[in-house]
């Protein structure tokens, strides 16, 4: 298979955006990954490998060898992406690839590392498609997707703003927006919200006022933001800047919702987040123990709490390697097989499933709201519910999700 | 009627960011004839001005407060700036949250000395090289000065808020007497509509009412003749940079509270102001203005639903369309002028 | 009827009107100057031959058809070539090249693409270019850059470009103008042997009074946009009327 | 020989070493030293260093000699690539179907991008161009033309792929990655000679061949009668058109090779890698091959090569650079000075690469004007000099 | 002539009156070529001194190289201009010293009106002739006033280009083929002129092809060749000397 290693050492490829507008983003999952590779060589503290359910890894490496990384600058470009995955793949020997912050690129890499015949460790994508439309056998998405939040979401929403509502969707225009839209709308509406609108904004849109004003006498109350990055920044100061939270419309308070939050968006959107509601993969303020020690450890080497795609990039790269353990091979297939249906806990979301059939991870959602008086730039948001596994569980073969075909696993040459 | 006005207000305030940039743009461009790729950075550093003045006022001592814990479990450290503790946390206060407006005076002295290195330094050294060169040589200095930025203040955006007092917004719907609630319009914007007309009438008014101008535009197409003219035609083309260099940054400057700041936020400018400074016509300041506010307009009323159920997208390539439209009906643009950058 | 007809050819730039129903008549194989004052009009009526400037009114025949709204190939491929006032050459380019561009053009007309010919298999155009640069005995600076040339030479690189053409009507506009006393008189007898040989005619506009007698056949004065006079040197040289307002003490 | 002067030939020589030797050159570092990293002789790198090398050739036709500049010129290569992925879709993996298509579709829209945007020239027809190419790339980011006819045409930001449900009507049993009658790019040959390892990939060596053949095309273009008139035309318009030649056909026809060469780079791009995005038509990739050029040489034959190379080489290569290595490499040195050091190398390697890029711009564009090529005369100048004591010799027009 | 003469303090070369422009060993280059190749002459203050020579001897670069034009370069040699050192200012400070020069391509500013032409003369210190005198001389001009001047007829460009210099308070006006492009009766005219600003004390370097027509009005003339002087003398000589003109001027 691909890259077999021989040697003493195993290499990981760790794929980030380090420039461009993820650049934090992409450097937080790095950190992680880091530390990630520190804790299978048995240095630090172990984090989360003590609180793992699994207790295959020994914390010398994986399958004896020791663990090395290299990285690589997705500059959240498809093109770029690929070439980097492809240098560590073809140069560096990389035999799985790990990271990312955003859903085309995961696709666009995913679909190289089924070709190339390694594993790839999806890190923060979003995006319904990546475990469905274009789901790949070698592929593995841990973090939760636009279903998910939606499902997470509609019940809090219903219960916080009540179930008379009219939604006005403003959506990034790809891929990724269209997936998370229709898959709050329609549970939104399940609950008996109204849509009103839904208006496709563009990429490049730096300036929002002029999607933002039509909301006014659009009749809604409620403002959906399905922009990640900096749109959702710009979109939210503008929302703010232009009054919508303090305006009354329809007898009720308006009301913003981000549906996908993450922690580097909250502090550059600052104190526009306060009372404004999303849901997230997960946060450090969780309490469990695995969580804690993640914190812990991470928050010790790097003085920073960790970010919701640090923890995805982390447990990721903690699955392969126990998954590689278990199968006793780092050859695709059995690393695939070994991570297909693997039930575990202790990673800082509740019990969790690696489902065979589309390689999504189930979980417990969390549904955070911006917190109003923030103690420091690190406390933005506070967690609202989180949301049981049971309900933001869907079908294989639900029709967000259809149209894939996984394939078969690729071991490559 | 209800529905127009917001976007023509909207397009106001695009058009004013993007006149503003493209004055400054076309004064180095259009009339010092130099592809300056570093203009969007400008604007940036300008913005970052702004967040600096804000970082600085906010300059604080650290305490720990035993009663609190941070994420680690330990004591949570306070900041408390030291100008509250100066001056007051009424007074210290109000400096803190005017940091924006007195950026503009801030950014002043560092606009005027970016502009003065930049040309004295590099560019006066390429005014007789070609175009190609010129954006060579300014894309890598954008390209410097955006990672000196990414390092010092990282990648994401840093919310830099307007005063207290011109965060809220104004019912301009109820004063016309709408309903309440349709036309709402931020202060802050309405400020920095009137901040770029007393600009840009400034800027007109020196090129205007003094020789400045003239003798600038003939540096431009003769800079040789000029010179036996018996005027020092380098001295008057560095102070010309430094004014577009100071008008880019006031135009970042003020930015600041209505997108936050960040590091590649020139870049996203970049490409758009050029546009709009061609489209406006090289070598015209009034071309370039106008070319800003029309733009503005058009690319807000192009988000109108209504206009997008006539073309899905449109809003995405409406400024190209327009720009494209103009260049070939017009062949010099709005207003361009014969012979500047036509070869 | 001559070769080059021009009827009732007006022309105002806003309030001037440059140009006042000029008529005018070139004999084939003549040669033709065109003298009066300074800002009379005569390089903006040359404009109107060459397709630079459009006549408000009027009419412009070469050999029969009308150039009046062709493009300037066009009317260069026609048969008109031109020499500016001020030089127009390829200063980017060697002296030859910019002679085998004008013998290309000759030869292949407004577009061919010859994109991957090899300049070996052109041995016939190399050879008329250089041909062209010995009589006009610029042979030795045909590596030269030509935009780094003194200005008499870039006037004579020019009109051995528009020689190199064999064209049927050549205009020229101040050809000896900055050309030092020998080299006009060398390209007077090069202008003269080449109308003789090759079946020529020649338009001129020049104030060199000299180059002007020892060229012309036919004399035609403009003053302020139209035709003060049209006859033969002899008679212009003594004709009251053209030496106050044009020759003063010169003639 | 073929048609070349001495020099010339030469030129063509060097680059067809350069290019079949390029697995060794590349790999010049032995596999387990400390300076493997700077190896780039890995199949991926190559092929882009050959694709981008053709991109900037075609470029450097247009721009090079008619001084014509492009802000567009990556739309071209972005509806090659999506040419040749539905031809992938459609068919099946064999890419000369393919690579003919992209030309073909890249020659098309470029015939009408450039018969547009040449009614104007200088900035105007930079701006023309770059609004067209950003249009297209909008369009192709939210698939806008695939959502106005109802079907999906370039699949928006994801990129268009192939799915395992596409017609593919010719596949048949065929291979199922991109090949060349059954020869699949992707296959290699590997050899490792001692501590060394040589990769030599089919697929780069399919580029390698396209290039040298785009190369030697562009070298009888500059060279040829054509080629002359191109640069009268950057020169003297005036001029031209009074000396009875129309420019706009030959510019046309400029822009339109040099849209074919953009649309075989872009095809080739998705033949070594079946998937179309749309960022490869945003202005800063347009921006991108215009900097390849000037840095290199403009007007030079073989500077928009080296230009290629050198920016995709920083891309891949110093961008991975991280602390970890830096702390590798620096740790000879006593703690503090290497903690100095890696945070000054810092600056300039992995998410700073672009840092190092815009240093490199900037260098080079000052103290070289003609780009690397007048860099590289200058050492052979220098070199000559030292060797044979002759006279000064003059710096010749870059070539 | 090897002892370096003190020119600062009036020091002279062989010449009874004292120097006014001095020349001194001077050495411009364009690029690698070596154009003007250490030629020392002297101008005496109010006297029309003519340069002359055939077309790439080197007078143009003559004349830039004393308005101090970035191109060429002078790698040796001292000017002085009234005790000031000119060969260490750039063109701005030469021009507010007192040295104006008529490039021989007028070099009309595009973009800018007649009349605008003339003020940006007058904006640095120090300012001679006043618009409405420039426009008594070259009435012409004064009915072109709001014309883009690069629109104007050759002849009135030349005008312009004189009258902008003259719009300047100058010592010395350098003229590069003044008459070149004017009508004959023009050229008497300014020929007048020039006799006039003589007597107001300016001193004038005439370059001109029409060598007879200078040298009829200079006092003195250097005759340039390939780059170096092969004669410098009074006016009267020249004309007087056959061999010299045959030689060096062909006339
Ligand atoms: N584009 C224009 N706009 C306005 N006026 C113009 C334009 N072109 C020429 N003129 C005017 O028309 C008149 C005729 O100009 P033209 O160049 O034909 O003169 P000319 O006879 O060639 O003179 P000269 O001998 O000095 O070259 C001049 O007074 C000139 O100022
Ligand atoms: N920009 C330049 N670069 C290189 N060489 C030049 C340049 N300008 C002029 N030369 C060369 O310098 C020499 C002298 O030119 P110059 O213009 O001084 O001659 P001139 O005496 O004024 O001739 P003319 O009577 O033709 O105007 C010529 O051989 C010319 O080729
Ligand atoms: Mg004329
Ligand atoms: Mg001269």
């Amino acid at each position: 298979y691909t890259n077999e290693p021989t040697g003493g050492t195993v290499t990981l490829g760790f794929n980030v955006p380090q420039t461009g507008p993820y650049a934090e983003e992409g450097l937080d999952e790095l950190r992680a990954q880091e530390l990630a590779v520190e804790h299978l060589n048995g240095m630090g503290d172990g984090g989360m490998m003590n609180t793992f359910s699994s207790k295959a890894l020994k914390g010398n490496g994986i399958l004896g060898k020791k663990v090395e990384f290299v990285t690589g600058d997705t500059q959240t470009k498809s093109d770029a992406a690929r070439a980097s995955a492809k240098s560590m793949i073809e140069k560096d020997g990389a035999i799985m690839i790990n990271g990312g912050s955003s859903s085309g690129v995961a696709i666009a890499v995913q679909g190289l590392c089924q070709d190339a015949g390694v594993i790839f460790m999806a890190g923060l994508t979003h995006s319904n498609d990546t475990t469905g439309k274009d789901k790949k056998a070698n592929g593995f998405r841990h973090f939760f997707n636009g279903y998910m939040s939606g499902a997470a979401l509609a019940p809090v929403l219903a219960k916080e703003y009540g179930t008379d509502r009219r939604a006005y969707h403003l959506t990034a225009d790809y891929t990724w927006g269209w997936t998370q839209q229709e898959s709050v709308a329609a549970a939104t509406e399940a609950m008996g919200w109204e849509t009103v609108n839904n208006v496709l904004t563009p990429l490049a849109a730096t300036d929002f006022s002029s999607y933002i004003t039509p909301v006014l006498n659009s009749g809604a109350d409620v403002l959906v933001l399905n922009h990640y990055g900096g749109n959702m920044v710009n979109s939210l100061t503008n929302a703010v800047q232009f009054g919508l939270r303090d305006k009354m419309v329809n007898g009720k308070q308006f009301e913003i919702v981000v549906p996908l939050y993450s922690e580097l968006m909250a502090e550059g959107a600052g104190a526009n987040v306060q009372g404004v509601i999303g849901s997230m993969n997960w946060n450090w303020q969780l309490t469990d123990e695995g969580t804690k020690a993640f914190v812990k450890s991470f928050g010790e080497k790097y003085g920073r709490p960790p970010s919701g795609s640090a923890h995805t990039c982390y447990v990721q790269t903690l699955l392969y390697a126990d998954a590689c353990e278990r199968a006793g091979t780092f050859n695709p297939c059995g690393v695939a097989e070994a991570l297909e249906g693997f039930e575990f806990d202790g990673m800082g979301n509740g019990p969790t499933l690696y489902r065979a059939d589309d390689h999504q991870c189930f979980k417990d959602v969390l549904v955070m709201k911006g917190k109003d008086n923030p103690a420091n730039k690190f406390d933005l948001l506070e967690i609202v519910e989180v949301t049981p596994r049971a309900q933001v569980e869907y079908a294989p073969d639900h029709p967000m999700f259809a149209g894939g075909d996984l394939g078969k696993c690729n071991p490559g040459a | 009627m209800d529905v127009i006005l917001p976007q023509i207000l909207n397009g106001l305030d695009k058009g004013s960011a993007y006149a503003l940039i493209a004055l400054g743009l076309t004064l180095i461009f259009g009339t010092l004839g130099v592809v300056n790729f570093a203009h969007g950075a400008l604007f940036m550093i300008g913005a970052f001005c702004s967040v600096s003045l804000s970082r600085i006022l906010n300059l604080s001592y650290v305490t720990e407060d035993p009663t609190q814990t941070d994420f680690l479990g330990k004591p949570l450290k306070v900041e408390t700036p030291y100008l509250e503790a100066w001056f007051g946390p009424e007074f210290g206060g109000a400096l803190i949250d005017w940091s924006v407006p007195l950026a503009i005076l801030f950014s002043i002295p560092i606009m005027i000395l970016v502009g003065l290195v930049m040309e004295r330094g590099l560019i006066k050294h390429f005014y007789k090289r070609p175009h190609a060169d010129q954006i060579l040589v300014t894309f890598g200095l954008a390209i410097i000065l955006q990672e000196l930025v990414r390092g010092i203040y990282g990648a994401n955006p840093i919310q830099t808020p307007a005063p207290d007092m011109f965060r809220g917004s104004i019912d301009f719907g109820a004063m016309l007497g709408f309903d309440p609630n349709v036309i709402i319009y931020p202060y802050w914007r309405m400020i920095y509509f009137f901040f770029s007309a007393v600009v840009i009438g400034g800027v007109f008014a020196f090129l205007q009412f003094t020789t400045f101008g003239m003798v600038v535009r003939a540096g431009m197409a003769d800079r040789e003749t000029v010179g036996l003219l018996g005027i020092n035609i380098d001295r008057r083309f560095t102070i010309m940079f430094a004014i577009a260099a100071v008008v880019a940054g006031w135009a970042g400057v003020m930015y600041a509270p209505i997108n936050a700041p960040n590091y590649h936020m020139g870049m996203d400018f970049l490409v758009l102001s050029f546009v709009v400074v061609v489209v406006g016509g090289m070598g015209s300041l009034p071309g370039a203005v106008a070319a800003g506010f029309l733009l503005g307009i058009l690319e807000s009323f192009a988000s109108m639903t209504a206009v997008k159920e006539i073309l899905d997208g449109i809003d995405q390539i409406i400024i190209y369309l327009v720009a494209i439209i103009i260049l070939l009906t017009r062949p010099r643009g709005l207003m361009g002028k014969k012979g500047v950058m036509e070869d | 009827m001559g070769i080059l007809e021009v009827k009732n050819v007006n022309k105002r730039f806003g309030g001037l009107q440059a140009l006042g129903d000029v008529n005018l008549s070139v004999k084939e194989n003549s040669c033709h100057a065109i003298i009066g004052p300074n800002g009379a009009g005569k390089s903006t009526l040359l404009n109107c031959f060459v397709g630079k400037l459009i006549p408000d009114t009027g009419s412009v025949m070469f050999d029969g058809q009308s150039v009046l709204g062709r493009t300037p190939y066009e009317i260069n491929q026609m048969g008109i070539s031109r020499v500016f006032q001020t030089p127009e050459i390829f200063g980017d380019l060697t002296v030859l090249e910019n002679m085998l561009i004008a013998c290309f053009a000759k030869r292949d007309g407004a577009f061919r693409m010859h994109a991957v010919e090899n300049m070996h298999n052109e041995r016939d155009i190399v050879e008329k270019a250089e041909h062209m640069l010995e009589e006009m005995g610029m042979i030795d600076q045909k590596d030269d850059h030509s935009a780094s040339m003194s200005r008499g030479n870039k006037r004579r690189l020019e009109i051995a470009m528009c020689l190199s053409q064999d064209p049927r009507l050549l205009l020229l506009d101040e050809p000896t103008a900055g050309m030092a006393r020998a080299d006009t008189n060398n390209t007077i007898d090069l202008l003269k042997q080449i109308k003789d040989e090759r079946d020529i005619t020649i338009a001129i506009i020049e104030h060199d009074m000299h180059v002007v007698f020892s060229l012309a056949d036919r004399i035609t004065v403009l003053a302020q946009g139209t035709p003060l006079v049209e006859d033969d040197p002899e008679n212009i040289k003594g004709n009251p009327k053209v030496r106050e307002a044009y020759l003063g003490e010169a003639a | 020989m073929l048609g070349l002067n001495k020099k010339d030939t030469s030129l063509l020589m060097f680059v067809v070493a350069l290019s079949l030797f390029a697995p060794i050159i590349l790999n010049i570092f032995p596999k387990d030293s400390g300076f493997a990293f700077f190896n780039g002789g890995y199949p991926d790198l190559m092929q882009r260093f050959a694709i981008f090398g053709i991109f900037a050739i075609g470029f450097n036709i247009l721009f090079g000699l008619t001084g014509y500049l492009s802000f567009g010129h990556a739309a071209f290569l972005g509806v090659g690539s999506y040419a040749a992925v539905w031809m992938f879709k459609l068919l099946n993996y064999n890419i000369l179907p393919a690579l003919i298509l992209s030309v073909v579709v890249a020659g098309l829209v470029s015939v009408v991008i450039g018969w547009i945007s040449l009614r104007r020239s200088g900035i105007y027809f930079s701006i023309l161009t770059l609004a067209f190419a950003q249009m297209m790339y909008a369009i192709a980011y939210s698939d806008l033309f695939g959502r106005w006819m109802g079907i999906t045409l370039t699949n928006g930001e994801t990129g268009l792929q192939i799915y395992n449900n596409d017609p593919q009507i010719l596949l048949g049993n065929g291979p199922t990655s991109p090949h060349l009658f059954g020869l699949e790019m992707g296959a290699r040959k590997v050899l490792s000679i001692g501590p060394w390892e040589f990769v030599f990939p089919v697929g780069y060596y399919l580029c390698a061949i396209l290039l040298i053949l785009s190369f030697y095309l562009s070298i009888r273009i500059f060279r040829s009668p054509f080629g002359l008139m191109l640069r009268a035309i950057k020169s003297n318009q005036t001029r031209m058109s009074y000396t009875g030649l129309n420019s706009k056909p030959y510019t046309l026809a400029a822009f339109v090779i040099s849209g074919m060469y953009a649309g075989l780079a872009g095809g080739l791009l998705a033949a070594m890698d079946p998937l179309a995005g749309a960022e490869r038509m945003y202005w800063t990739e347009s921006g991108a091959v215009v900097i390849m050029t000037i840095l290199g040489g403009v007007g030079t034959l073989i500077g928009p090569i080296l230009g290629a190379g050198t920016i995709k080489y920083m891309e891949n290569i110093i961008s991975k650079m991280n602390e970890k290595l830096l702390h590798d490499w620096f740790s000879f040195l006593p703690e503090s000075l290497e903690y100095a050091m890696v945070w000054l190398a810092s600056w300039f390697t992995g998410e700073g690469w672009h840092m190092t890029q815009g240093v490199l711009f900037m260098l080079v564009i000052i103290f070289l004007p003609g780009g690397l090529v007048q860099g590289g005369q200058k050492l052979a100048s220098r070199f000559r000099r030292n060797k044979a004591d002759d006279t000064a010799t003059n710096a010749t027009p870059a070539e | 002539m090897n002892v370096k003469p003190d020119f600062s303090k009036g020091h002279n070369l062989a010449e009874t009156a004292p120097a006014y422009l001095s020349i001194w060993e001077l050495q411009a280059y364009y690029g690698e070529s070596y154009i003007v190749q250490n030629i020392s002459f002297n101008v005496h203050e109010g006297e029309i001194l003519a340069l002359l020579g055939r077309n790439g001897a080197g007078k143009t670069t003559t004349l830039r190289s004393i308005a101090r034009m970035n191109d060429p370069q002078v790698q040796h040699g001292e000017i002085w201009l009234d005790h000031k050192p000119l060969h260490l200012m750039s063109s701005y400070e030469a021009s507010q010293t007192g040295i104006a020069l008529v490039p021989e391509d007028r070099c009309i500013i595009p973009g800018l009106t007649v009349e605008e032409n003339i003020e940006l003369a007058q904006i640095a210190p120090p300012v001679g002739w006043s618009k409405e005198r420039v426009y008594e001389l070259f009435p012409r001009l004064g009915e072109r006033r709001k014309q883009e001047g690069v629109t104007l007829s050759g002849g009135e460009q030349q005008m312009l280009a004189i009258g902008r210099a003259l719009a300047r308070d100058i010592k010395v006006l350098l003229l590069d083929e003044p008459y070149e492009g004017l009508a004959p009766v023009i050229v008497d005219e300014i020929e007048k002129t020039l006799r006039i600003i003589k007597e107001q004390g300016i001193t004038t370097v005439i370059v001109e092809q029409n060598a007879v027509r200078a040298l009829e009005l200079a006092d003195r003339a250097v005759i340039l060749d390939t780059g170096g002087i092969v004669f410098d003398g009074s006016a009267a000589e020249v004309l007087e000397n056959e061999e010299l003109r045959a030689e060096y001027l062909a006339i």
